[in-house]
């Protein structure tokens, strides 16, 4: 791809708008839209092919934002709370597209429930995205279950029962890769996009995106306000591509070096005290912990050191997509198809 | 009726009236006990006599110990539907002995277990021909322990009967062997039960009953299957490659049959599959995978019934207003809700034909025998994919469950019909041409618009599906006239396809001013359906529907030249009336229209459908 | 059209003709700007000078920064639907701006706010009034942040319009004051920027167009309401106490609405609440909670639209077999799949009556205005415990979300309809009698079984519910006859049901040999369109529509006694006329049907209807 | 109620026989129906009023059961995966029913998860059983959701997946009560059962309950053999009744008595080392340490010191069921009638 313009471009030859979308229609200030933002600069820094993209979505505010990415990449904007299934689909169909998805804590914590747990479950290789504010944005701000118990609605309305912590969830259900940021904390954010992009199997990103219409009044306990107030850095991340130099002078016990399949890297600096994203149970320890402070902790909270993803276990051909079987694939020969028929007389 | 003087015991006079292959056998058993593989080789081997069969099997909604009919139909004449009348009964269970002996008709044969059954009811119908059997006395020879020896007591009726019927020997010795295969201590103790039965006939039993079977040739290169597994046959043809799926009863053996195809037949040099299926978390995943595969460019399926289509229904909405190709299997079962899940209905037909809110119209195949379950399964992949838009086959458990007679088909060698694909140098030539493409624009005046895979490289070829409203250009909108327009051009899609999908069948005959129509498992009892009416004085017209939307010009040249125009189906509702109803526009027509509705869960007979339009032909 | 020579400037000289209390007022703004109240005082100001109005929303589906459209009809006659001409634009948003000057009819005024909007499209037609208002200059003294004055600027056109038309100022000074409530400041403000925009109107605009209201008395107690409002207040009076829904619009301020009301007026001295609601995780367990409470004995209800019904499919077929009663609230929006779903539509109407897979038919109730919004939806809860069954009640966006007059409902002193629920002393009876009772037993001959609740400590009394098969006794059952009765009743209940239902309403004219039905929000349109009609030398008879089954006997009737019927309906594929055609048998009858049909997501305004019909009838 | 007959009656004066069912037309041997006879067991030991007992059930053998129990009691056996949308809208109706949900690993685990995490979610009082086979029994043994990766079909297919533990998920979802029991061990079903009745708020047993038809096999880890051989017992669980003698000898460290609302007690024995119920995180712990180690942990896993019921939550009247609410109730007085009109002129 030649470069007649200016602009700058990445290692594949494409430019930065390549990877842009259609103009947001969301609110002035959604958090959703600071996730597009970096989901692009990811996209456009890891020199991801733009037409191999995939964006799947349910309904909701986060879920109109894949039209605000990649232009040039296919999107699916499914029914409400089914975007894992319609994402497992297309990923079986071509294992060469580069899918992710775009959900909310509604579409994904409420009526999509059980394709979220299932979806993990699977660990098919996507990156999926939960663009969490607490409250159903697209339909005025009902609570969603992902809010905490006492929050108040914008109405003033106190929310009765306790929340859902997805990241939690995910690690319970034998999830992968498990990580939280904050909609408003780019320099994390672009790491963990980065990150989940790498990973070879689900990428659960849970991000505390402020609804600024409907949820980040004062008693909010998702507004940027108290978000900012409650963020607690878990570790600092860095994200080495396979082509960028690796950073050699990691001292034991300082920072954690994790390779990823694609020859990527996450360099993994715990901010407080030590801490071992491949520990499962660390990780359920230090969710249970902040929860019970009232922190949001961020960060990359947990990584499966190696698991199948779902188009491996389930031996699907890695050298065409099904999407491309013709006759000769699919039909077995002729002698076969006759004694078959034989063998029912 | 049975004179009281009979009452102590069956009479034995001898039977004098001889016939040949034809009769309805009915083994009366509990389910769990492993009857199934000695019901399968009593069938098989009558097949293999060349003479026409169907075998169905009337099994509860549950594992094990409750009552399970299979029933043998033998008909020179290769009428497969369900006999009402049976001619011979072998009696296992007695949970349901009484009921089961007060069903018969008189001087049907009854076959029991004397062992264990109470002979009294036998006795006390006394228009009964007996053939009372000590199973388990036969067995005790039998090295087995016994929860085996509870499996091979039913090859003892098979032998019995074999002898009384005169199945010929070799060919159920064959047919055991195949079923076990390479199992040869299996093959052994069978044949040895099947031997005790036969030798114990022989030798206790005296022929009294006028049923015989004789070889015939009528079977030619038949098969002897279950629809679901064809259908599985069909799809795997087909080109599917993905399928998603939540087990249900009816349709499971489906995909699993599918499944086991593809893993034999599909597999790479490398351990690879050219197929995948995900046995998803439940139905709304499983349309969810398979419309995400069809949007990608996979052809793929899901299998399901009723329950399932009902959760479906927001999803199959989208398939059509976001035109995606889909083939959705619905092997219906009685509703509504669970209803009898292991009995048969056509009762899907009207919420298959306008599944979801909002104005939508959906293709839909009903295969009328296993021939079509295998071409229907197979091109329905190729209509999807023509055009854009979730396919529904239509099945029953009859027509999936039970085992029909089928001829091979022919392999195919058509190429798939992969529709409006776009590829890149296409998008290069329709940019040269200056004009622009639409994911959604009406390209060809048909109706149908051209689509681009995703990967596809092309600058122009990335697009945006969605089921909320969008313009030609797949782009978001609200606009009015753009709705309306884009919902007028997927009714024109509706109409081509309409003209695409598999014709109705006319059967004809001179002079009929008797129309029926049926369509999917009901026609299986229509030819005899048809001959009872002539027996009666009545010759009728068959038109067999293959497919909603309904062929318009055929079905209202039918009506026109019919006085009365009974429609046949297996729900109480007259769905597919309602359909025509629903579409018939030329005046004078849909008067002519009555309903033969039957809705048991017992698959239709014949006597139902001719005595139902025998009687309101009384009335007319 | 507009001549090319006036188009440098619109015309100025002034209008002689005065037009009262008629013209059709659109405001262009965009969502989340707070046009909100100032468009609610502009109606309601109106409304309370006593001239019949209606006022509309058309906004998109997001939150904020869309274009949205505000309407407000002002009619002596009492027209309320949507009118397709405009004769008063408020232009308050660029990105709309050329496309809404150009749709205007000429000689439509067009005032817009000219700090920010340019004239030029104005000028370039040449052939409206144009007023122009530099509102941010007016607001300018106004002392407020930049938020609140983007919400402000609303008031100051109020202030113009007022002006122009002859708005009572005192009139809109209470409806500021009613609006803000305690709020002083809020009131302040709002009536210094409405006397801003007034003064600028006075002092600065020279009336040069055609309209005026003046005070009429047309309104007499009527209430201007949504007609989830109103609905919400019939549920509230016909006894709901249990919610569950799950958020989706046009439906959530039903319930919304709903919960306020139980919160303020169904609250116990301890604090608790004679009701509940909960908002659950999706549609499936709305539908559950709801048709649990039902089983309970609670009277319960959810509030969805046309996705949450394809969602509940599954459940409802289960509600109608195992025969529990339900309302569901379908406030119906543009499918298929997510379609439009901030526009209006009556797309629903066939998938309500046949919902979920196998032979279903449910109780549909078809509102035709907000009165009957109240009323139906008190009586949908009488009617689905009489009935043992889901209960629809079909709303629609315009219906549900826009602003009606209504004639405020009587008070309800009729007790409720608890159906066939039996207490311990009348088991007893029942007992002593010597007959037993069944759950599913048709004892009294009309369908409708008797029930007893859980809980109920009679001996007799406990019984066990499923959707799989079950006999008169509740008994699980798979067989065929058991299972075909129960088919049967359910259709003999549903038989006494429609006879229960809402009759129709006729409005006849002499000598009408045109007919024309109509339900739900279409019926707003259709005086008008009558009118227009005759106008036309056109006279038509009108039946309108209530329930689904049909009424059979009015509706044949009504088709005898004309020579064409048209089926008005607001959706693509006549969803009423397949209804109609399904279930009418008089020969001759459907032949008469013909289809107005108006799908673009506004709601139907008369001139469609009365165009539809006099294009069909020159044709005729 | 008056005895004529010898049966035993239970302190309300009900016989053994008032708490039965129909036959169970299930496999024999199916451990399904032990779990039947500890229910029974327990409402008669109780002296639940019969009439009083709600059963609910989705689809599949295990659904089938509330017909084996208490046929003096209403069931509902509703569609599959959506117990608990039933059993919510009943008790919600009519607060003085006792509710028992009983559920399949198929019906709770896959169609049903979504309804299953907000059950948990909402602490409905209600006894929501799941009789976890690791396989759909009633469609013929296909894997369900909570068979472990590696597990053999009876037909030899390998599962994938890993398998979901409906008890840590019931955890960190929020559960307030949450046990694992074994049909075949009869003593500690009974008191998790009665427990679980007393307990107010949702109690979920995951009880492993063998299908001997489909998955009682060599290479299962789902059979009566490999369910005995792995078994571990987490503590073992004493259930007092109100009206029974408290047990008063208890030395600290050695038991921990949980109080519970209806005046019942349970006396808890830790089996191995110390551990307390109370205690979420530890709760977590030993379930990811004992799934680690291959074994399968009975008893009472977690119960919360203290949350409100869903009834309280919402508010709804202690002292009359909804479904008795009549005109007087529901509708406002008419001068607040002709008011509410006013306000909209
Ligand atoms: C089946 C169905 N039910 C309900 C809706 C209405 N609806 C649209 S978006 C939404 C919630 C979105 O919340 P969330 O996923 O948190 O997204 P957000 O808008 O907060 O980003 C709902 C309930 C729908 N579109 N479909
Ligand atoms: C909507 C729907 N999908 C599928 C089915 C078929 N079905 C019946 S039971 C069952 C699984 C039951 O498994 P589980 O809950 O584990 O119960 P088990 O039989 O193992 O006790 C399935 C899939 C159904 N009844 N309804
Ligand atoms: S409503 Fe909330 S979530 Fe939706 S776009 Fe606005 S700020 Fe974002
Ligand atoms: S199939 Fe399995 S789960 Fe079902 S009844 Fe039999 S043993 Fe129990
Ligand atoms: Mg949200
Ligand atoms: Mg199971």
């Amino acid at each position: 791809m030649s470069t007649t313009t200016t602009e700058k471009t990445n290692r594949q030859g494409f430019k930065w708008s390549d990877y842009q979308g259609l103009p947001s229609t969301l609110c002035k200030g959604c958090g959703h839209d600071n996730i597009t933002r970096n989901i692009i600069q990811a996209y456009f820094e890891l020199g991801v092919v733009p037409s191999n993209v995939v964006k799947t979505s349910g309904i909701g505010c986060s879920s109109k934002t894949p039209a605000y990415f990649v232009h040039r990449g296919y999107g699916v904007n499914a029914v409400h709370g089914r975007m894992p299934s319609i994402t497992l689909g297309a990923k079986l169909a071509n294992y060469k597209l580069e899918v992710i998805g775009v959900s909310g804590d509604g579409d994904s914590a409420s009526i999509g429930m059980g394709q979220f747990c299932h979806a993990i479950r699977r660990n098919l290789d996507m990156v999926y995205v939960v663009e969490n504010n607490g409250v159903y944005g697209l339909t005025k701000g009902q609570f969603s279950a992902t809010a905490e118990r006492g929050a108040k609605s914008k109405t003033g309305e106190e929310n009765a029962l306790s929340d859902i912590d997805l990241c939690a969830l995910a690690i319970t259900l034998g999830g992968t890769f498990v990580a939280r940021g904050f909609s408003n904390d780019p320099k994390q954010m672009l790491s963990l996009v980065k990150a989940s992009v790498a990973h070879k199997g689900t990428s659960m990103l849970d991000v505390i995106s402020p609804c600024v219409t409907f949820n980040n009044h004062e008693a909010s306990t998702k507004s940027i306000h108290y978000v900012m107030e409650h963020d607690i850095h878990l570790n600092d991340l860095g994200f080495v591509a396979p082509w960028e130099q690796p950073v050699t002078d990691i001292k034991p016990g300082e920072a954690i070096d994790i390779p990823l399949p694609d020859g990527s890297h996450i360099v993994v600096r715990a901010v407080g005290k030590a801490f071992d994203p491949h520990d499962k149970f660390a990780a359920l320890q230090v969710l249970e912990e902040s929860r019970r402070k009232g922190e949001i902790l961020t960060g990359l909270i947990y990584i499966a050191e190696k698991e199948p993803d779902f188009n491996t276990a389930t031996k699907v051909p890695t050298d065409r997509p099904l999407t491309t079987m013709n006759e000769a694939d699919c039909r077995m020969p002729r002698e076969a198809f006759e004694k078959t028929f034989a063998g029912f007389r | 009726m049975n004179p009281p003087e009979t009452l102590t015991r069956p009479q034995t006079q001898k039977e004098t009236r001889v016939t040949v292959n034809d009769l309805s056998i009915e083994v009366a058993t509990v389910n769990g006990t492993g009857s199934q593989s000695a019901n399968n080789i009593f069938a098989k081997s009558l097949f293999r006599m060349g003479i026409p069969i169907s075998a169905k099997n009337l099994f509860p909604s549950n594992i094990q110990g409750l009552p399970t009919w299979f029933t043998i139909r033998v008909n020179k004449n290769g009428y497969t539907a369900r006999k009402k009348e049976l001619d011979w009964l072998v009696g296992m269970n007695a949970a349901t002995w009484e009921k089961d002996v007060a069903n018969l008709r008189p001087g049907a044969v009854v076959m029991w277990n004397s062992n264990e059954l109470p002979e009294a009811p036998v006795n006390a119908r006394g228009d009964l021909i007996a053939y009372p059997v000590p199973m388990a006395d036969l067995l005790k020879p039998v090295q087995a322990d016994a929860k085996l020896k509870k499996m091979l007591i039913n090859m003892v009726y098979v032998g019995a009967c074999a002898q009384l019927l005169g199945i010929e020997e070799a060919v159920v010795l064959q047919a055991i062997k195949d079923n076990f295969k390479s199992k040869q201590k299996a093959v052994e103790v069978n044949v040895q039960c099947f031997h005790a039965g036969m030798n114990y006939a022989k030798e206790k039993l005296e022929k009294r009953d006028p049923w015989r079977v004789e070889r015939m040739d009528a079977n030619g290169k038949k098969v002897l299957i279950e629809g679901n597994t064809i259908a599985a046959l069909g799809a795997l043809m087909g080109g599917a490659t993905v399928v998603g799926w939540y087990p249900i009863t009816p349709s499971s053996s489906l995909a699993e049959a599918l499944i086991a195809f593809a893993k034999k037949h599909r597999v790479n040099a490398d351990g690879t599959v050219r197929f995948v299926d995900v046995q998803c978390e439940d139905e709304l995943a499983s349309i969810g995978m398979v419309l995400g595969a069809g949007w990608a460019g996979a052809r793929a399926m899901t299998t399901t019934a009723g329950p399932g289509i009902s959760l479906m229904s927001e999803f199959i909405g989208f398939g059509y207003y976001a035109e995606i190709p889909a083939v959705i299997f619905d092997v219906q079962r009685v509703g509504p809700s669970t209803g009898l899940p292991t009995r048969t209905a056509q009762g899907d037909v009207r919420m298959a034909a306008w599944c979801s809110h909002g104005d939508t119209q959906h293709l839909v195949l009903h295969p009328g025998g296993p021939e079509e379950c295998f071409d229907f399964a197979r091109i329905s992949f190729d209509l999807a994919e023509q055009f854009q838009t979730p396919v529904f086959v239509m099945l029953d458990l009859d027509l999936g469950m039970n085992f029909w007679m089928a001829e091979p088909p022919a392999y195919p060698t058509d190429a798939f019909k992969r529709g409006k694909v776009l590829t890149p140098e296409q998008l290069d030539q329709i940019k040269a041409s200056g004009k622009k493409w639409g994911r959604y624009l009406d390209a060809d005046g048909d109706g149908v618009p051209w689509r681009a895979l995703p990967g596809n490289p092309h600058p122009d070829a990335a697009y945006f599906t969605r089921g909320s409203g969008h313009d030609e250009y797949a782009r978001y909108t609200e606009d009015p006239e753009a709705y309306r327009l884009n919902m007028d051009r997927l009714k024109k899609k509706t109409e081509t396809a309409r003209a695409a999908l598999p014709r109705p069948v006319l059967e004809s005959v001179p002079g009929a001013r008797i129309g029926i129509i049926a369509y999917g498992s009901t026609n299986n009892a229509m030819r005899e359906a048809r001959d009872q009416l002539v027996e009666h004085g009545l010759k009728t017209d068959y038109l067999r529907l293959r497919a909603t939307p309904l062929p318009m010009a055929e079905l209202e040249a039918f009506l026109k030249s019919h006085d009365r125009v009974y429609v046949v189906e297996q729900n109480r509702d007259g769905q597919m009336e309602t359909l025509i109803r629903a579409e018939v526009r030329t005046p004078g027509l849909t008067e002519k229209l009555r309903g033969v509705r039957y809705y048991t869960g017992y698959p239709i007979d014949a006597r139902s459908i001719s005595d139902g339009i025998r009687n309101q032909e009384r009335g007319a």
